[in-house]
């Protein structure tokens, strides 16, 4: 096979470079030979070449979808790409129970929730809770953290007082609900509370869910953000190396303000 | 029956069953609720909402029990009032909201005036309820009814206009059945939120108006197609037993109603769910309205291979519970669910063992059948495939009710096309296989037949232990999906009131002695 | 539901103008979060917002497969679509026997291929052949028709020299294969052979086939294409239209030049 | 057998393939073809091509058919040759071709000493060969072999350094079988092209330089994933003994190899092809290749629920060829294919008939299951569950080599992750329905169990008719797809040559009596 050219990188059927794209979609108009035209028009848009609409089907009603492929004359270059990750070093349940009582020497107190009218649990009790995910234990059975799992369709008002209460090192919320948005809303509205409590530099704010990306949580003004497969001990590497550092730059600051 | 299942155990599991809900059943009777009186307001009249929104059924139970009245059933005051001003519920309702009546001004009516004042708004409201379910059998016997599996689906744009153009589009496509789903957080609430409604997260609002928008435009669908498309809501939250009112007077079909949902997965207190869930399916019964149990929760939040003969212990306490209400077998929609993980080797047999276990052990109730959901990824083609082996499942074993998996379940609610090709694949599958079931036999102490003896045998020594210990104790032992709630916890405790000897719920008198009698038509009971 | 604005028709999800879009494709790239950045990037050069990388899987050594979803920026004015569809009045086994009878007085003679490497036969012989096609007669059994179906892998020399040959009114061509677009090239070819041969005015050219469309066969410079789903009858009808069209223009001719 | 099929009928049935075959082994012992003549050349070590590409085993073919002494066998003429001149083959090849050797002028060598000089050479040969399959059994035994069904994927891109990466990545992916698809016109090529090559169109040229890249693509990730990756091409078409060879020089595992595909569906002479096929199954027998029979194709030109009989007529007549050859069981995989409109009601239920009752008429061989392909439409979705479906029907009726359909089966050759797609549905249903087969029985008299009795029924009544006017005058009468074909029609005919009586073809004569002397190691044939 001839080598991809990393500053050009286009999709791959069955050639290099081919650019092949599988799209499927609704528009709404009757199925028939002008709704057909328009998906291929629309495909043209998107920057498809030798557009192909394979399949139509009438939806019923003033709505045809169609499965489509073309060609994209779209590349990327991947030599430039810039990727926030969660700056963590992966360690296990040991190492980081061992880490914290090394390093920070105390316990860590996290408050987690499942915030507003969502009440899709699962995520952050695979997280928290005792039993775990995927095989690791979660953050409650660290004898190094101390865990509060507050539950499902918490307001945010209840959570922070909740991190105020404990003097929790971090705060971490799920949002699974994401139709129109809603996370956002709901996580903004935390970052303001936060704000306005006066407690921002107090407390780590992390959030995670299926649709949460790291990039998408710094964008928002969490500290971290953890998406789809995320195991307990990422969280609580990232937890117990990020309030090391943290405690590292404040002692550093209080020597400079000395 | 195909699978060798001990009868003994069966009848000893609903023996157990019987007597758990014998018990619940004395804690229902002592106690009133917000809710129910709110429905009994809305039954004899009372709509609409005061100048801050509230709707005016919340606004007048609230200043009963605020003034320790509720005891009495708000139908008391409501006739008191009545007879004292000869004005309308509503009318009435009008000037409370306004400030300008106040109940206890009417002490001194008599009950039996007060009873017979209201005589004709509750038979009107009765006469709407039976209309509505004379009507529904006279379009299913006139129109196609649908064979079974009856394909359903769900909308959920959270704009009831939006709703309708998806619910239609489904309906040509093949479905039999449209759920709307509510929106996120609306079984907290504690009203039934007005008007027509187009801001809804993950769902639509349940309000009366988006009933009658959507039964109207299903209404004309069906006989576009010439086939009778059922409407379902979700009879569950704070509000059970008002939106099963609006249910019976709006013409749903279905209503998801499960005796222990609310407690469980939306930590409502349990005598507050119990009452509401027990006033809420005689109106169901009532109606003709099937209801739907919500077992396969327990699958979604536990491991559904591990917890499976919980799904069998709920579908035997939501059978005796709804017994009591006066729900024939075939308004009672056991729930059950295909949440197996997808790895698991014969995982497809242990499936087809769950689901062949339920319709030998209910042999006369619609059977509601669930997707796979949890094990959905983003891997939209893999997730296309597990629904159609759900559905082959779903044929194979005679399910009644077979809710379509999504392709895209663990993207967003679904698109148009989501649900189309989710159509496309159970006709298919239904089609191409339709009388396997038929066919085939199990092999005699194979996988599949002691993987349902196995589960029977779990779900006996579970109802045997609830009995022991009663229900609510087992509840918080957290026997149910590992949840454990108690008796005074969750959300609602304060709507709980108890009953005065007086309490008067000309509803909750009337439909049992009606159901008892054969009152309501029945021909076309599914 | 709002109604559509048929000036700026998006793809529709579960809201008006959502511009919901479903893409899937490989890329070159090891699997990995590089690999999932340059999806993302990439569904927005096409035009995307809020996209979303719902699921990435390793496809063994340097490749990676993507579904995504997005949001669809870009819109298709219906009102201006131009369709090109072949001119024919819709009519039946019958009529068009009747048809030809009437107004063309004499059979008609085509001679169909499946050319080149070609040997995909099924849909030529649905369109001539004496069984035809979903319930329809082929041309074989049209009484006022002559058919030569000459099948598979035929070179396109054989074809022309048939037609000529027979006298043919019409060439009818299939072709199924399109990879590497063999099916553009080859009838490329015919057209220029037919040319060569001085009897381009003498024939219609008509191609058919599952990537065929009636766009397409103009480009070519066939006279007709037909694609998926094409019954006996509308290539009957076709031709014995344009037959009758052809011959009054001829006459006409003929008349001025008198 | 878990249909409940008749033995007399299958004893009939197999009694009458036998007679059809030993009728066309007459037919087959009387001539010789240019592909076989040329195929004896590539194996005493002719290859190469000429200064216009042709290749030389053409070159000298070509001359000695000229010449009117092909009937002598081309190793009776290349042995005078080496015998007279001393050089090897190979060099008397490029002496011939360039002109500078005619043939002619050994005439006078004795048949003794032209036989013994050609000795080592084919003995090199048939080293080769056995070094391949002994290889073959190391690795297999080495390695994890896979299970039931194996994973077949094709790959058609055209070029074969990007079948490389696709071929790889499938393997990764868990294929445990590659198909290199041919592009579209060679069968009808009287050469084998030569080198490596990168401009197919639907497929890549079988090359001997091709099938040697892939082979060691294939043992690489062999070794990194710890499986034997088997790999095949297409023994078929005017070069079908030829590719035989090469396969077995190359070490392929399996080809596609049937008895009457070439003359039903490429206009192939049928002569022609009774001889090349008889011939290439030798190779394949001693190679340790399984073949594939093509009764697949009989369902994509005609109906599979009507022609469903001609498929096992077929299987039969393969079979009676086959062991003619000396091919044993474990490398005959019968061919048939899962191709009834998916709008059938019961559809999946006459697909599992079919497959059933191959596996119990044919137990011990590797049975080859087809995917859908025909009504494969744009609607990948619908395709994928079809694809899911007919992996249900695999694994529940025993299949051994499952050929997995792509969701893009009407748009184009497969795309790199549809091949992917189509690997996890496989392995999801293989493992979700592992032992169903095994957990179920059909009922006596039922949709299943009459259906494969009705094809049984029918199939008989063909054979039999055949047998009476004889297989070339079936095929001419349509008997197969509908198609016919004359014995002196088609393409190849030209080739097609009476043996003299002295007439040599060192392979034919050595290779049967090997086999039947058991000399190749078999405890891995598979
Ligand atoms: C189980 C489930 C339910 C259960 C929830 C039970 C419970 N106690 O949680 C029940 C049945 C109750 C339910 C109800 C509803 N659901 Co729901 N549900 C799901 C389902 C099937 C699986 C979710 C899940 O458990 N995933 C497994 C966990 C382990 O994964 P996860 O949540 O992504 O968590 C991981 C990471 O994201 C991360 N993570 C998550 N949170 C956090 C937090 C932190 C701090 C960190 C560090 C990491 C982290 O770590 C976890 C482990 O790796 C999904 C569909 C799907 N397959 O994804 C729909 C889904 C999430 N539900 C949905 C909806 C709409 C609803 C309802 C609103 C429907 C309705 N109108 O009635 C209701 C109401 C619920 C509500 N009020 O929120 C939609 C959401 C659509 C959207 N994108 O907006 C989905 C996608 C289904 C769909 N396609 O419609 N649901
Ligand atoms: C059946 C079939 C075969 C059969 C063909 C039997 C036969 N006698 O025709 C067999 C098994 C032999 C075969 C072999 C191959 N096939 Co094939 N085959 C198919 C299959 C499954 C169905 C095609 C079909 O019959 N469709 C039904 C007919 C009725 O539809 P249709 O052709 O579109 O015709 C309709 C219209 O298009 C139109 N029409 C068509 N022609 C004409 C002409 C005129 C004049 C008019 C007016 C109208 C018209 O009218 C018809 C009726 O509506 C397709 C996949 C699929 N599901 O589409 C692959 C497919 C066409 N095959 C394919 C390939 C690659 C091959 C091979 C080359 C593979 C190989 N390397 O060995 C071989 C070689 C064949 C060759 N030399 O051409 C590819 C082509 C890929 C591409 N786009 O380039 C496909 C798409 C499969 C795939 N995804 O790989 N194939
Ligand atoms: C029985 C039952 N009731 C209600 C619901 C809906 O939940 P809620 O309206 O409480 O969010 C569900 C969940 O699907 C259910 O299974
Ligand atoms: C037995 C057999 N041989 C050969 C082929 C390939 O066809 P060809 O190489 O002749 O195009 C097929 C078709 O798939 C087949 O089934």
């Amino acid at each position: 096979m001839p080598k991809v050219d990393l500053e050009r990188v286009r999709p791959y059927g069955d050639t290099l470079d081919d650019g092949k794209v599988q799209l499927a979609f609704s528009l709404p108009l009757r199925y028939g030979p002008e709704a057909k035209e328009a998906a291929r028009q629309l495909a043209m848009k998107m920057g498809f070449e030798d557009v192909d609409v394979v399949s139509a089907h009438d939806l019923g009603g003033p709505f045809t979808f169609f499965v489509v492929y073309g060609k994209c004359v779209h590349s990327v270059d991947v030599t430039q790409l810039h990727i926030p990750k969660v700056e963590v070093e992966q360690m296990d349940y040991f190492q980081i129970n061992d880490f914290i009582r090394d390093k920070l020497g105390r316990k860590i107190t996290v408050v987690a929730a499942c915030t507003g009218s969502d009440a899709h649990t699962v995520g952050i009790d695979a997280i928290i809770n005792m039993k775990g995910y995927a095989g690791e234990y979660g953050l409650e059975r660290y004898p190094w953290f101390r865990a509060y799992n507050l539950g499902a369709q918490v307001p945010n008002e209840t959570l922070v007082a909740r991190a105020i209460e404990t003097g929790a090192d971090a705060i971490l919320v799920s949002q699974i609900v994401t139709q129109k948005n809603v996370h956002i809303a709901n996580l903004t509205r935390l970052v303001d509370l936060v704000e306005a409590e006066g407690i921002r530099d107090d407390v780590l704010l992390i959030c995670g869910g299926p649709r949460i990306s790291h990039e998408l949580a710094l964008e928002l003004g969490f500290d971290a953000g953890f998406g789809p497969g995320t195991l307990p001990s990422h969280v609580a590497a990232y937890i117990a190396q990020e309030l090391v550092r943290k405690e590292h730059r404040t002692s550093a600051r209080l020597t400079e303000e000395r | 029956m195909k699978l060798n299942l001990d009868t003994d155990k069966i009848a000893r599991c609903r023996e157990c069953a019987s007597d758990i809900a014998d018990e619940v059943m004395k804690g229902v009777e002592r106690v009133t609720t917000t809710a129910i009186e709110r429905t009994v307001l809305r039954l004899v009249g009372v709509d609409g909402v005061d100048s801050a929104g509230v709707p005016l059924p919340n606004v007048l139970v609230d200043m009963l029990r605020e003034a320790g009245r509720l005891g009495d059933g708000a139908a008391c005051h409501m006739g008191r009032a009545v007879a004292a001003t000869g004005l309308s519920p509503q009318a009435i309702a009008d000037k409370a909201a306004a400030g300008e009546l106040d109940f206890a001004s009417f002490d001194d009516v008599e009950d039996d005036r007060a009873r017979a004042v209201l005589e004709d708004a509750i038979e009107a409201s009765l006469a709407r309820i039976e209309a509505n379910a004379a009507k529904r059998c006279e379009l299913i016997e006139k129109l196609d009814p649908g064979t079974e599996p009856l394909i359903y689906v769900i909308v959920a744009t959270g704009n009831i206009y939006e709703d309708v153009g998806q619910a239609q589009s489904a309906a040509r496509s093949g479905a039999d059945i449209i759920a709307v789903i509510r929106s996120t957080a609306q079984s907290l609430l504690d009203y039934v939120p007005y008007g027509a409604t187009t801001e809804g997260f993950g769902g639509t609002f349940a309000t009366q108006e988006n009933f009658r928008i959507m039964r109207k435009a299903l209404d004309e669908v069906s006989l576009e197609t010439g086939r009778y498309i059922r409407l379902v809501n979700y009879c569950s939250g704070l509000c059970m037993p008002e939106i099963a009112a609006m249910g019976a007077m709006e013409r749903l079909d279905m209503m998801l109603n499960d005796s222990m949902y609310g407690i469980l997965f939306r930590d409502i207190n349990m005598k507050r769910t119990f009452a509401d869930q027990h006033f809420s399916r005689m109106l169901n019964a009532y109606a003709g309205i099937t209801i739907n149990t919500g077992e396969d929760n327990y699958l979604t939040t536990s491991d559904a291979y591990e917890e499976a003969h919980i799904v069998l212990a709920s579908q035997f306490i939501n059978e005796a519970l709804a017994y009591r209400s006066g729900l024939p077998d075939e308004q009672i929609g056991l729930g059950h669910a295909f949440e197996i993980d997808p790895a698991t080797t014969n995982g497809f047999l242990y499936e087809v063992a769950q689901a062949q276990m339920a319709r030998d052990i209910f042999p006369n109730k619609p059977l509601k059948y669930m997707p796979p959901t949890k094990y959905m990824t983003g891997d939209i083609f893999k997730g296309y495939l597990m629904n159609g082996m759900f559905n082959l499942a779903g044929v194979m074993t005679g399910q009644s009710i077979q809710l379509l998996g999504m392709l895209t379940e663990a993207v967003h609610t679904p698109h148009i096309h989501d649900r189309y090709l989710a159509i496309r694949n159970a006709k298919y599958v239904f089609n191409n296989a339709r009388n396997l079931g038929e066919e085939i036999t199990f092999k005699p102490g194979g996988i599949v037949e002691s993987r349902a003896q196995q589960v029977l045998n779990k779900a006996t020594t579970t109802l045997e232990q609830a009995r022991e210990t009663g229900l609510m104790a087992a509840i918080e032992d957290g026997v149910f999906a590992g949840i454990s709630r108690t008796p005074d916890g969750g959300r609602g405790l304060d709507g709980v009131v108890e009953r005065n000897p007086e309490y008067w719920n000309p509803f909750a008198e009337e439909i049992p002695a009606r159901l008892t009698r054969g009152g309501r038509c029945s021909s076309c009971r599914k």
